[in-house]
C-alpha cells in the first residue's frame, strides 16, 4: 500500500486549554477512524499525528514545526485560541503546511496556508446582535468581554456597527475582565443598575472559558433573568454548560452555526458517533467540533479532487469545495479561506442544550476583514490566481506586504 | 403589549375558574390535543394566540401545560405529530408522557421527537398568565414573588383586576408592590399624581418607569420624575455603599478560606505547599462526587460534603505527607519543587480520572438566590453562607491552634525540630496531624467554593497565588493576619473594581500589597523583636 | 587615578553620596558618649536614662543582672535597636543614632554577638576574609584580589584563634566555643576603633580564659574595648574600671574592688560568696 | 586563587569552569557541524527545528543561570524572574516588529499590525526608537534592569526578605502579566508581538539565521556563565552567601547588605533579560504567559532540580527539565504531567542537592580516595 | 543510671567520638571537661539522640537500651536536657516554652510545677513574653525551667552556668545539689569552670579528642591532669 496521510492533530491536551481542546483532537481521531473504515482517501490510510503543546504558546509553534518538518504531515488540525493560531502562523507559511482553525475568532487574518471553519464576527456577533435588536427591541448594550484580542476586537466591531445603527454613546457599556475571573459580584450590579434606565438591555459576552460559571452563576443569584435582561455569550455552548448548573440560565442566549440539538439526521448520526467513541451517553458536542468536521470533509473532498496530497494543489482544489454541515445545510470554502454557515441563535434549556429560536434564512460567509473597522474594511482576500493575496486593498488596488514574505 | 393585554384579560377569567369552590372545567381529551398539535405547528406570533386560547380554555391541566411550554418540555411525535410531555431530557433518549392524559408514555429516541420551540417572549408572557393566577393563592411569598413580576406589565385590562386585588390583599409588602405596579400603569398613562406613589420605591422596574417618564414630553411629568429619581438616587447611594461593603467581605472570606489552610500548612509549618490549590480542589470534587452519590439531594450532598471534604483532602494530605515532604525536613524551600511536581499529579489525575471539563455543582434550593433587604439591596445566598463558613472554619481552627495542645507543639516543632522532640514531643504525629489539619481545611475551602465557581482541574491553579498573598500579607505564622487580610484584599478589590474595571482593580491590589509589604515587610501582623530575627 | 576610576568614583562627583565614613574625633573626650538613653519594648523599659562614656583607648568591664540591658546597649550602639530617646555619639563628631549598622561598622565599631553568629557556609579563612578591614562598597568587593600581605594576616589570626587545621572547612561545624573563638578572630580582621565584646568567655576553660584575657588587654591602649561578662575571675584579671548595670541602669562604677563591695552590687548581682 | 586576573577572567583557571565552558562550545561546534555537513537523510543529521529547540534550551538554561545567582548565592526566591525574562524579550519583540515595517497585512510602514486594527493612529511613545537595533538592544539590557533596580531599591532597602520578598516578586510578575494582558498597554494583548520577518537584515525564517540564532545563544550563555561565576568566586560572592545566611550578620562588618542584593538582583534581571531577547527570535512569538507566575516557579524548580548553588547545576536543570517536556509532551501526550511531576518530587526527595549534587559526591569520592594518601603523610 | 559503652561517633568522614566509655552512677553529679571541640557536646546529643551513632552502647537505668529508642521518646524515661546554646522556643512566650514539656510527665499534670518559678522568679515574671525576646541569662534560666517541668530522673546540663549571673550561677549549683540529696536525681553536666565543677560535681570524666582520658571523683582532679588536658 502506499504511505499514509499524515494528519497532525495539534490540540492542547493539558493545562488550561485541555478542558477544550481534547474534545476537538477526539473528533479528529473519531474522523479518521471513520474515513479508515471507509478505506481512506485515494487509497490511502489516514494516520494521526497527535502532539500535545500544553497551552503554551510557544510550544504550539514548535510543535507544529515538528509536525511539519520532522513528522512531515500533510495537513494540520488545531488550535483553539487565537494567539496559539498566531503563534503558528509564521511556521505553517514557511514549511507551507496546511492548517485547518476551528474555533471562532475575531477576523482580521487570512492566510494562504490557513482555512478558517470557525465563525467570522460577520457569521456570530452582528447576527446575534440583530437579532436582540430586531426580535427583543434591545436599545441598551452591555459589551462584557474577557480582557483579550478577540472580544476587543469583536466589541469594537459591534460598537461601530451600533452607532452605526445609532445607538448612542450612553448606551453601550462596555466591559472588561480577566482570564479566569471569578468574582462578578460588582458587575452584574453595575448591569442590572445600567438596565435599570427604561430600555429593554441585554447582554453581549464575550466573556471566555472557566470565567462563564461564576458569571451566570451571580446573575442567577443577583435575580438577572433572561426575560430581563437576556445575555447572549460567543464563547458558550454545550460543553461549557455541561459544567454549569444550568437551572438559573435558562432563557439566556448564544449565538453559533451549530447546536447540538439541532434537528437533522446528519447530526443524530454524528452524535451517534461520538457517544460511542467516547463510550459516555452524556458526551457533548458543540460548534467547533463541528467546524473540525466540516473541515476534514473538505480536506478529503479536496484531496480527491486534486487526486494528491501535495499542498499547493490542495490550496487550489479546495476553493469552492462543498460539504454538508450537520445542521442541514451545505458548507462551501470560499476563496478568503472562510467557509459559510448559517447562524443559529439558541436558548439555553435546563438540561444544559439550546432551543433553537432564531436563524439566519441562509448561509453566510465568512470575511475576513471586517467592514466596520476602518483599517480593514478596504480589504479582501482572494487566494485564487490571478490574485492571489490575502489583504488586497480595493481601493489602493495593492495587495499588503505579507504576501510577498509569504511566497519569498 | 396588546397580547399581553389580552392574555391577561382571559386570564382574569380562568383565575377566577381556578377558585377552588368552582367546579373545574375541562375540554375534550381531543380538543385538547387540537390545541396543544397547533400550538406545536404555529409561528411565534400564533404561539401566542394559542397560548391565549389554552388559558382561556379553563382547563385544570392548563397550568401543566403552559409551565412544560415555557420549560421547552413539550414535544411532538415526529410521525403522529402527537404532543407529548418530556418528563427526562438529557441524553439521546427522552422519557415522554401524554400531555393530554398525563400516562408515561416510555423513553422515546430523540430523532423522533420535533420539541416545541419556546422562546423569551412567550416564556415572559406565560410568567404573566401565571402571575396573575398567582396573586390569589395563599402563600404570601408566591403573592409577593407574582406581585413584583407584574410591575411594569400591568395594562389597561389588568388594571382593574389589580385594584381589585389590592382590596382584599392584607400583606403590606404585596400591596406595596401592586400599588407600585398600578401606579407604573396610571404613569405610563399620563398621570402624573401616580409619580408620588413611585418616589419613595428602590424597585429598579419603577426606576425604570421613571426613567421613562423623565424623558416625557409633558413637562410636569418630566420635572416630577427627575425629582422622585433624585431622592431614589440618594438613597440608592446608600445601598449601593452597602452592597460594595458586601461584595468586599464576600470576596474576602472566599481568599480567606482559600488561604486559611496555607496558613497552617506554610505559615505554620514552613512547607511551601504549591498543592494547596489541588487541595482546595478535591475538596470541590468531593462535593460534586457527593451529590452524584445523592442525586436529587443537592442540599444534603452538599451538608454531607463538609465532613467528606475534609477527609478526602486531610487524606490527601496524610499522603502527601508521609511520601513526601517528611523527608524534606529542614529544606524547606524544597517542599516547593516537591509539592510544585504533586499539584501537576493531581491535576491531571483529575483530568484523566474524571475529565478535564468542569463538573457540575448544583446549588440547593436554600442556598440560590438573595435575601431581599430592601428592593435596591439584596444579599445573594450562596455568599451569605460562605461568609459565614468561613468565619466558622477560622473560629475553629483558632480554637484548635490556640486552646489545643496540637496548636502548641506543632509550633514547637516548626521552630526547633530537635529540641522539640527532645522534650518529648511526638514529632511526627504533629506533622501529620497539622498537614492533615491545613489539607482539610483546603477540602472545607474546596467544598465552598464549589458553590462559587468552576469545579474543574484549574480550580487550584486560581486561587494558590491568591492564597499566598493572603497569607503573607498578613503576616506568615498569623491566623489573625490571615482573616484581616483576606477581608482586607477584598474590600479593596471590590471598592476599585466599579471605579477601575476589574482588571486595573486587581493589577492595583497587587501593586499595593508590593507597596504595603515596603512598609512593612513582614506583613499586616509581623513578629517583632529579637524573637522574629532568630 | 585613572579616568575611568574617576567617574566611577560617584562620591567625588555627588556630595550626598560621600561616605559618611571619616576618621572619629576623639580630640576633645571620650570615644563612646551615651546620655539619657531610653528603650522600651511593648512598655518594659530594658534601658532606662543610661548615661555612659567610654574613654579613648580604655579597656572597660560592663557587668550586671541578666536581663540588665547589657546586650540590648551594645545594640543601640551598633545601630540594630533604635532608643526612644537619648544620644549616642562616637567620638565629638557622629551622631551615631543617625547612622545604620554598616555605616557604623565602617566607622570602626566592631562587635562580638553574645550568640555566636558566624557564616555557616563560608570556610574558617573566609569569615576572616569578610571581616578583614578592607574597601567594603560593591565594586573594589567586586574586584577584590587576595593579596599575600592579607593571607598572611588571616594565618595570623588563624594561629592566635587555634583554628588553623579547620582554615578550610565551613564555620557551621564548629563546636560552640570554637565559634566564640572565630567570632574574636573576625573582630581581630576588622581593626576597629572600638571593640564590643559580649560574653567573650562563656564555654571556654580557664586557660583560654587566660588568653582571652591577654589578648583584650593587649588590645588596649590601641583600641577601645567594652566588654560584658558575667564570669567574676576573668572580669577580674582584666579590669581596670567595671560599670554595673541593672535594670537599664548604671548601679555603680568604679574599680573590682569597689564595685564588688558595693552591697547593692553583691545583692542584685555577685551574691554573698562572690 | 590567589591570582591579580580580573574577576571576569579569574572563573577560566577553575576547572569546573573550563569543563563547562568546554562542553558548552563543543556542543556548539558539533550541533553546527552536524547540521551543515551531514546530509538531511542522514540519521545524524541535525534538523533546523532541533537547531531552534537546542537555542530555546540555551536560553532557558541563560534564565536559568540567572536565577540560581540571586537563589544561591544571594537567598532572594525570586518567583517573579519571569518577568525580566518577557521584559528582555518583549524589548527584543518591538524591534522584530518595528523591521515588518510595511510588510504587514495592513502595510502601515509604521505601526504594527495589531495597533492598526484596533484603532491606534500614532506609535505610543514607548515605541519609539525600537526601529533601531542599537536602541533595542541596549533596551533588552535596560527594561529588566531598571526594573529590577527600582524594585529592588524598594524592597531592599526596607528589608524585605524571605518568603516576603519571593511573594511581592510574584506579585510584581502577576501584575506585569494583567497589565500586559490588557489590550490598551499596546503591546498587543494576549495575542502578544508575532509574525517576526528579521533580524538585523537576517531573514529569521531561514536556517541560516536560526543557526546563527542558536550559536549567539551559546555565546551569550558562556558569557552569562562566566559573569556569575566571576561574581560568585569574587569577595563579593562569599559577601552575597554571607548575606544569604545571616544578613544582619554582614551589616554589622560593614557591608552595606541592600547594595549587594541590589546589585546582584540588577545583574541577573539583566541577565533574564538577554535570554528573553534570545528566546523571542527563536520561538516566533513572545505573550503574556510569560509573565505567568507559574512559568518563574517553574524556572526555580529547574534550578532546584538541577542543583541550587552551583550555576552549571541550574544549566542542567534548565536543560534537562525542558528536554523532558519535549519528549514527555511527545511521546504520552496525555500522562507527560504524571512524568514530570513525578521527576520533581522524585528528585527533591531522592537527590537533595539535585543533580549538581550527584556529581559533586561522585567527584569527592574521587577526590578522597586521592586525598586521603596525602593526608596521612602531612 | 546511664552506661556508655564503647560508643563511637562520626560526623559525615570525621570520626568525633572515640570507643567511648563513660559510667555515670546514680543520684550523683557527673561532671564532663575537655577543650573545645573535643565532643562533649556531641556525647551529649548522642545521649539525647539527635546525633546518630555508629557503633556502642548507651543503656539506661540498668535495662533500657536508648541508642535503640526515638528521640521523643528518651524524655519518656525520664531525661532531662538542657543543650548548649539553649535551644528555646523563641516565638513561643516563656510559659509555652515551659508547657511543651508536660506531655511527657508521669502524673499527667497539666500545670507547670510551682517549684520551676520557685527557682527561677524571673520566668514568672516574664510568664507572657516571648523566649526569644529574653536576654541571654533569661534564655538559659527558661532552658533549664523547662527541663525541670519534666520531672527528669537524669539531667543533661550542657554548660548550664553560660552567660547567667554569678550568684544565679550558684543558685544553680544549689539545686543541683538539692534536687541530686533529695530527689535522687542523676545529673550529667558539662562545664568548663573549675571552681564550679569543684564544687557541685561528684565525680568528673575528661574527654580528649572524642576519647575519655581520665575519669574520677572530684577530689582526685589534680592540676597535673588539667594541665595536660584542659589547657591548651
Ligand atoms: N525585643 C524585645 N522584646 C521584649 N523584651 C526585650 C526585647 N529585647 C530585650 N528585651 C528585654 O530587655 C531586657 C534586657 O535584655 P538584654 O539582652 O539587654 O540583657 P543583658 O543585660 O544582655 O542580659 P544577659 O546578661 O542575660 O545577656 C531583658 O529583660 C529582655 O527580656
Ligand atoms: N554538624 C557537624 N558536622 C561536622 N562536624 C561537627 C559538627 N558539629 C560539631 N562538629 C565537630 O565535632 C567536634 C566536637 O564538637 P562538640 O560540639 O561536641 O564540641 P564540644 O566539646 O562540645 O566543644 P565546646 O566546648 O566548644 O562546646 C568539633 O571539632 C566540631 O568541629
Ligand atoms: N478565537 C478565540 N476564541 O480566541
Ligand atoms: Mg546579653
Ligand atoms: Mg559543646
Amino acid at each position: 500500500a502506499e504511505d499514509p496521510i499524515k494528519v497532525g492533530i495539534l490540540h492542547s491536551l493539558s493545562g488550561t486549554m485541555a478542558i477544550s481542546e481534547t474534545a476537538l483532537k477526539d473528533t479528529m481521531l473519531m474522523l479518521i477512524e471513520k474515513q479508515n473504515a471507509e478505506g481512506g482517501v485515494l487509497g490511502r490510510k489516514l494516520e494521526p499525528v497527535v502532539v500535545d503543546p500544553a497551552s503554551n504558546w510557544p510550544l504550539f509553534a514548535e510543535r507544529a514545526r515538528e509536525l511539519l518538518e520532522k513528522e512531515k504531515v500533510d495537513v494540520i488540525f488545531g488550535n483553539w485560541t487565537s494567539v496559539s493560531r498566531k503563534s503558528v502562523l509564521p511556521v505553517v507559511e514557511e514549511l507551507n503546511g496546511l492548517l485547518f482553525y476551528p474555533v471562532q475568532y475575531e477576523g482580521e487574518e487570512s492566510s494562504e496556508n490557513v482555512f478558517y471553519t470557525g465563525a467570522a464576527p460577520n457569521q456570530q456577533a452582528i447576527p446575534a446582535v440583530d437579532y436582540l435588536k430586531n426580535e427583543l427591541g434591545v436599545e441598551r448594550w452591555v459589551l462584557a468581554g474577557t480582557d483579550y484580542v478577540y472580544p476587543r476586537t469583536t466589541n469594537r466591531i459591534l460598537e461601530t456597527y451600533l452607532k452605526d445603527q445609532g445607538v448612542a454613546d450612553a448606551d453601550i457599556m462596555i466591559n472588561y475582565t480577566p482570564f479566569g475571573h471569578s468574582d462578578w459580584q460588582s458587575i452584574v450590579s453595575d448591569i442590572k443598575s445600567f438596565g435599570s434606565a427604561g430600555k429593554k438591555t441585554a447582554v453581549v459576552s464575550t466573556i471566555n472559558g472557566d470565567a462563564n460559571v461564576p458569571f451566570y452563576r451571580e446573575l442567577g443569584n443577583q435575580g438577572v433573568s433572561a426575560s430581563d435582561i437576556p445575555v447572549v455569550a460567543f464563547s458558550v455552548g454545550e460543553q461549557e454548560l455541561s459544567g454549569i448548573d444550568t437551572a438559573p440560565l435558562v432563557g439566556h442566549l448564544a449565538a453559533w452555526n451549530y447546536f447540538m440539538s439541532v434537528d437533522n439526521e446528519a447530526n443524530y448520526d454524528f452524535i451517534d458517533a461520538w457517544v460511542e467513541f467516547k463510550g459516555d451517553e452524556k458526551a457533548v458536542t458543540n460548534d467547533p467540533m463541528e467546524a473540525h468536521y466540516i473541515g476534514f470533509n473538505m480536506y478529503v473532498e479536496a484531496v480527491k479532487k486534486a487526486g494528491t496530497t501535495d499542498v499547493d494543489a490542495i490550496k487550489d482544489a479546495i476553493i469552492g469545495v462543498a460539504v454538508p454541515n450537520l445542521t442541514g445545510g451545505i458548507a462551501t470554502m470560499m476563496p478568503n479561506h472562510h467557509i459559510t454557515k448559517p447562524v443559529l441563535i439558541g436558548e439555553i434549556q435546563d438540561n444544559g442544550q439550546f432551543s433553537v429560536v432564531w436563524e439566519t434564512p441562509s448561509t453566510v460567509a465568512g470575511d475576513a476583514w471586517s467592514d466596520f473597522l476602518p483599517g480593514s474594511k478596504d480589504l479582501i482576500s482572494d487566494w485564487r490566481a490571478p490574485l492571489r493575496c490575502g489583504n488586497f486593498n480595493v481601493v489602493t488596488g495593492k495587495c499588503g506586504g505579507s504576501a510577498e514574505v509569504a511566497s519569498n | 403589549m396588546s397580547i399581553f393585554r389580552l392574555l391577561a384579560g382571559l386570564a382574569l377569567a380562568w383565575c377566577l375558574a381556578l377558585g377552588p369552590a368552582v367546579a373545574t372545567a375541562q375540554v375534550q381529551d381531543d380538543t385538547a390535543q387540537t390545541l396543544l398539535q397547533r400550538l406545536a405547528e404555529a409561528s411565534n406570533a400564533e404561539k401566542s394566540k394559542v397560548l391565549k386560547q389554552i388559558a382561556e380554555s379553563g382547563d385544570e391541566r392548563a397550568r401543566g401545560w403552559l409551565e412544560a411550554f415555557a420549560g421547552g418540555r413539550l414535544a411532538t411525535v415526529k410521525s403522529s405529530g402527537y404532543v407529548v410531555l418530556v418528563t427526562s431530557n438529557t441524553g439521546r433518549n427522552w422519557q415522554v408522557a401524554s400531555a393530554v392524559t398525563g400516562d408515561s408514555m416510555g423513553e422515546m429516541s430523540r430523532r423522533d421527537l420535533d420539541s416545541i420551540r419556546v422562546n423569551n417572549a412567550l416564556r415572559s408572557q406565560v410568567e404573566g398568565i401565571l402571575s396573575v393566577v398567582d396573586l390569589s393563592v395563599a402563600d404570601h411569598r408566591t403573592r409577593r414573588a407574582a406581585a413584583r413580576h407584574l410591575l411594569g406589565r400591568v395594562d389597561t385590562v389588568t388594571a382593574p383586576l389589580i385594584e381589585e386585588r389590592l382590596e382584599v390583599e392584607d400583606n403590606d409588602r404585596v400591596r406595596e408592590l401592586l400599588a407600585n405596579a398600578l401606579a407604573i400603569h396610571q404613569l405610563e398613562q399620563g398621570d402624573i399624581n401616580a409619580i408620588e406613589q413611585l418616589s419613595g420605591s428602590l424597585n429598579s422596574r419603577v426606576r425604570a418607569a421613571l426613567n421613562n417618564a423623565a424623558s416625557s414630553d409633558d413637562p410636569a411629568i418630566a420635572a416630577a420624575a427627575e425629582k422622585a429619581l433624585a431622592s431614589i438616587e440618594q438613597k440608592l447611594k446608600l445601598n449601593k455603599a452597602a452592597e460594595t461593603l458586601y461584595f468586599g467581605l464576600s470576596l474576602g472570606s472566599v481568599l480567606v478560606l482559600a488561604a486559611i489552610g496555607l496558613a497552617i500548612t506554610f505559615g505554620v509549618m514552613g512547607v511551601i505547599n504549591m498543592a494547596h490549590g489541588e487541595l482546595i480542589m478535591l475538596g470541590a470534587y468531593t462535593t460534586w462526587g457527593m451529590q452524584q452519590l445523592f442525586p436529587g439531594q443537592p442540599g444534603l450532598a452538599l451538608i454531607l460534603s463538609i465532613p467528606a471534604g475534609f477527609m478526602v483532602a486531610a487524606l490527601a494530605g496524610i499522603i502527601i505527607e508521609r511520601s513526601v515532604i517528611q523527608h524534606l525536613k529542614g529544606r524547606p524551600l524544597e517542599t516547593l519543587l516537591a509539592t510544585f511536581g504533586i499539584s501537576l499529579i493531581l491535576q491531571q489525575l483529575v483530568r484523566t480520572v474524571i475529565s478535564p471539563l468542569n463538573r457540575t455543582v448544583v446549588t440547593p434550593e436554600w442556598m440560590s438566590g438573595s435575601i431581599m433587604i430592601n428592593e435596591a439591596l439584596s444579599l445573594t445566598l450562596n455568599r451569605l453562607y460562605v461568609i459565614g463558613f468561613a468565619l466558622v472554619v477560622f473560629a475553629g481552627l483558632m480554637l484548635i491552634m490556640r486552646r489545643t495542645r496540637l496548636g502548641l507543639e506543632v509550633r514547637a516543632v516548626t521552630q526547633n525540630r530537635a529540641m522539640a522532640r527532645s522534650m518529648g514531643i511526638k514529632a511526627t504525629k504533629v506533622d501529620i496531624m497539622t498537614f492533615a489539619l491545613g489539607s482539610g481545611v483546603a477540602g472545607l475551602a474546596g467544598v465552598a467554593l464549589s458553590q462559587i465557581t468552576n469545579v474543574g482541574p484549574n480550580l487550584g491553579q486560581n486561587y494558590i497565588i491568591d492564597s499566598f498573598m493572603v497569607v503573607v500579607f498578613g503576616g506568615v505564622g498569623n491566623l489573625w493576619g490571615t482573616l484581616v487580610a483576606g477581608l482586607t484584599l477584598g474590600t479593596i478589590n471590590q471598592v476599585l473594581e466599579p471605579w477601575a474595571g476589574a482588571v486595573l482593580a486587581k493589577i492595583m491590589v497587587l501593586v499595593m500589597i508590593i507597596l504595603f509589604i515596603q512598609k512593612r515587610p513582614r506583613g499586616l501582623f509581623p513578629q517583632k523583636g529579637r524573637a522574629a530575627e532568630g | 587615578m585613572s579616568m575611568f576610576e574617576q567617574l566611577t568614583n560617584r562620591d567625588r562627583v555627588f556630595e550626598f553620596l560621600a561616605p559618611a565614613a571619616s576618621p572619629v574625633d576623639v580630640r576633645h573626650g571620650p570615644i563612646l558618649y551615651l546620655e539619657d538613653v531610653n528603650v522600651s519594648f511593648d512598655g518594659f523599659k530594658a534601658i532606662n536614662n543610661l548615661n555612659l562614656t567610654i574613654d579613648d583607648g580604655e579597656l572597660r568591664c560592663i557587668i550586671g543582672p541578666n536581663g540588665a540591658g547589657k546586650t540590648t546597649m551594645m545594640d543601640i550602639i551598633t545601630g540594630k535597636t533604635r532608643p526612644d530617646t537619648g544620644s549616642v555619639w562616637f567620638g565629638s563628631r557622629h551622631n551615631l543614632l543617625t547612622m545604620n549598622e554598616p555605616d557604623i561598622a565602617s566607622l570602626g565599631i566592631g562587635r562580638k554577638f553574645q550568640k555566636p553568629t558566624v557564616f555557616e557556609a563560608l570556610t574558617v579563612f573566609e569569615n576572616l576574609e569578610l571581616a578583614m578591614a578592607a574597601d567594603k562598597r560593591i565594586f573594589p568587593t567586586l574586584t577584590a584580589v587576595m593579596k599575600p600581605e592579607y593571607r598572611d594576616r588571616i594565618d595570623e589570626v588563624l594561629e592566635m584563634i587555634k583554628l588553623k587545621t579547620l582554615r578550610d572547612k565551613p564555620a557551621g561545624i564548629l563546636s560552640h566555643g570554637q565559634k566564640q573563638w572565630l567570632e574574636i578572630g573576625m573582630l581581630l580582621m576588622q581593626k576597629p576603633r572600638l571593640l564590643l565584646v559580649d560574653e567573650p568567655v562563656a564555654g571556654m576553660t580557664e586557660q583560654e580564659m587566660e588568653r582571652t584575657a591577654e589578648l583584650l588587654t593587649s588590645l588596649a591602649g590601641k583600641q577601645s574595648v567594652v566588654v560584658v561578662e558575667h564570669d567574676m575571675g576573668f572580669v577580674r584579671s582584666i579590669a581596670r574600671q567595671v560599670t554595673v548595670l541593672h535594670q537599664g541602669s548604671v548601679l555603680a562604677e568604679g574599680s573590682m574592688d569597689q564595685v564588688s563591695n558595693d552591697p547593692e552590687v553583691i545583692k542584685v548581682y555577685l551574691g554573698e560568696e562572690a | 586563587m590567589a591570582s591579580s586576573q580580573t574577576w571576569l577572567l579569574r572563573p577560566l583557571q577553575e576547572r569546573s569552569t573550563q569543563i563547562f565552558l568546554g562542553v558548552l562550545f563543543s556542543a556548539l561546534i558539533v550541533v553546527t557541524f552536524l547540521h551543515l555537513f551531514m546530509p538531511q537523510d542522514s540519521a545524524l543529521h541535525v534538523s533546523a527545528y532541533t537547531v531552534t529547540l537546542l537555542g530555546k534550551y540555551l536560553c532557558y538554561a541563560l534564565l536559568a543561570v540567572a536565577v540560581d545567582l540571586v537563589w544561591g548565592y544571594l537567598g532572594i526566591l525570586s518567583l517573579g524572574h519571569g518577568a525580566f525574562f518577557a521584559l528582555g524579550g518583549y524589548a527584543m519583540g518591538m524591534y522584530l516588529m518595528r523591521q515588518i515595517g510595511d510588510r504587514g497585512v495592513y502595510g502601515d510602514p509604521v505601526l504594527p499590525d495589531f495597533m492598526v486594527f484596533l484603532n491606534w493612529d500614532t506609535l505610543p511613545w514607548y515605541w519609539q526608537g525600537f526601529d533601531m537595533a542599537w536602541f533595542a538592544f541596549i533596551m533588552v539590557l535596560l527594561a529588566p534592569g531598571l526594573l529590577a533596580l527600582v524594585f529592588g531599591f524598594l524592597a531592599f532597602r526596607s528589608r524585605v526578605t524571605g518568603v516576603y520578598l519571593s511573594i511581592i516578586t510574584q506579585a510584581l510578575t502577576f501584575a506585569l502579566m494583567l497589565a500586559f494582558f490588557r489590550n490598551e498597554m499596546g503591546f498587543g494583548g494576549n495575542n502578544g508581538l508575532t509574525d517576526f520577518r528579521e533580524i538585523l537584515g537576517f531573514n529569521l525564517r531561514s536556517d541560516a539565521t536560526r543557526l546563527g540564532l542558536f550559536i549567539a545563544t551559546g555565546i551569550a550563555l558562556a558569557i552569562g556563565y562566566l559573569i556569575c561565576r566571576g561574581i560568585v568566586t569574587s569577595k563579593l560572592g562569599r559577601v552575597s552567601v554571607a548575606c544569604r545566611d545571616a544578613e544582619a550578620r554582614t551589616r554589622f562588618l560593614g557591608y552595606r547588605v541592600e547594595r549587594v542584593q541590589l546589585f546582584v538582583f540588577v545583574v541577573s534581571a539583566m541577565l533574564a533579560g538577554v535570554a528573553g531577547a534570545l528566546y523571542v527570535p527563536q520561538v516566533g512569538i513572545i505573550n503574556p504567559s510569560e509573565f505567568s507566575p507559574l512559568f518563574s516557579i517553574e524556572i526555580v524548580v529547574w534550578v532546584a532540580l538541577g542543583g541550587r548553588a552551583t550555576l552549571y547545576g541550574a544549566v542542567i536543570g534548565a536543560i534537562l527539565v525542558n528536554y523532558a517536556k519535549t519528549v514527555f509532551t511527545g511521546v504520552m501526550p496525555d500522562a507527560w504531567l504524571f512524568a514530570l511531576g513525578a521527576l520533581f518530587v522524585l528528585v527533591t526527595v531522592f537527590l537533595p542537592k539535585g543533580i549538581a549534587g550527584l556529581l559533586q559526591k561522585r567527584r569527592k569520592a574521587k577526590d578522597e580516595d586521592t586525598t586521603t594518601g596525602q593526608e596521612a603523610t602531612a | 543510671m546511664l552506661k556508655i559503652q564503647k560508643l563511637n561517633q562520626y560526623y559525615g568522614e570525621s570520626h568525633t567520638l572515640w570507643d567511648l566509655d563513660l559510667d555515670i552512677p546514680q543520684g550523683q553529679c557527673t561532671c564532663v571537661m575537655g577543650r573545645n571541640g573535643v565532643g562533649k557536646t556531641t556525647l551529649m546529643k548522642c545521649i539525647m539522640g539527635e546525633e546518630t551513632t555508629s557503633s556502642g552502647s548507651i543503656e539506661f537505668a540498668q535495662d533500657v537500651e536508648l541508642t535503640k529508642k526515638k528521640i521523643e521518646d528518651r524524655s519518656r524515661f525520664g531525661i532531662g536536657y538542657v543543650p548548649q546554646g539553649r535551644q528555646i522556643f523563641p516565638l513561643l512566650t516563656v510559659e509555652e516554652n515551659l508547657r511543651t514539656g508536660l506531655a511527657v510527665r508521669k502524673d499527667g499534670s497539666k500545670k507547670i510545677p510551682e517549684r520551676v518559678y520557685e527557682l527561677f522568679p524571673v520566668l514568672k515574671e516574664m510568664k507572657h513574653r516571648r523566649g526569644g525576646d529574653l536576654s541571654g541569662g533569661q534564655q538559659q534560666q527558661l532552658a533549664i525551667g523547662r527541663a525541670l517541668v519534666i520531672e527528669p530522673r537524669l539531667l543533661i546540663l550542657d554548660e548550664p552556668g553560660e552567660g547567667i549571673q554569678p550568684n544565679i550561677v550558684a543558685q544553680i549549683g544549689e539545686v543541683i545539689r538539692k534536687l541530686i540529696e533529695e530527689d535522687g536525681l542523676t545529673v550529667l553536666l558539662v562545664e568548663q569552670k573549675l571552681p564550679f565543677a569543684r564544687k557541685y560535681a561528684d565525680r568528673f570524666a575528661i574527654l580528649d579528642r572524642g576519647r575519655r582520658v581520665a575519669e574520677g571523683r572530684v577530689e582526685e582532679l589534680s592540676d597535673q591532669l588539667i594541665k595536660k588536658h584542659l589547657t591548651v
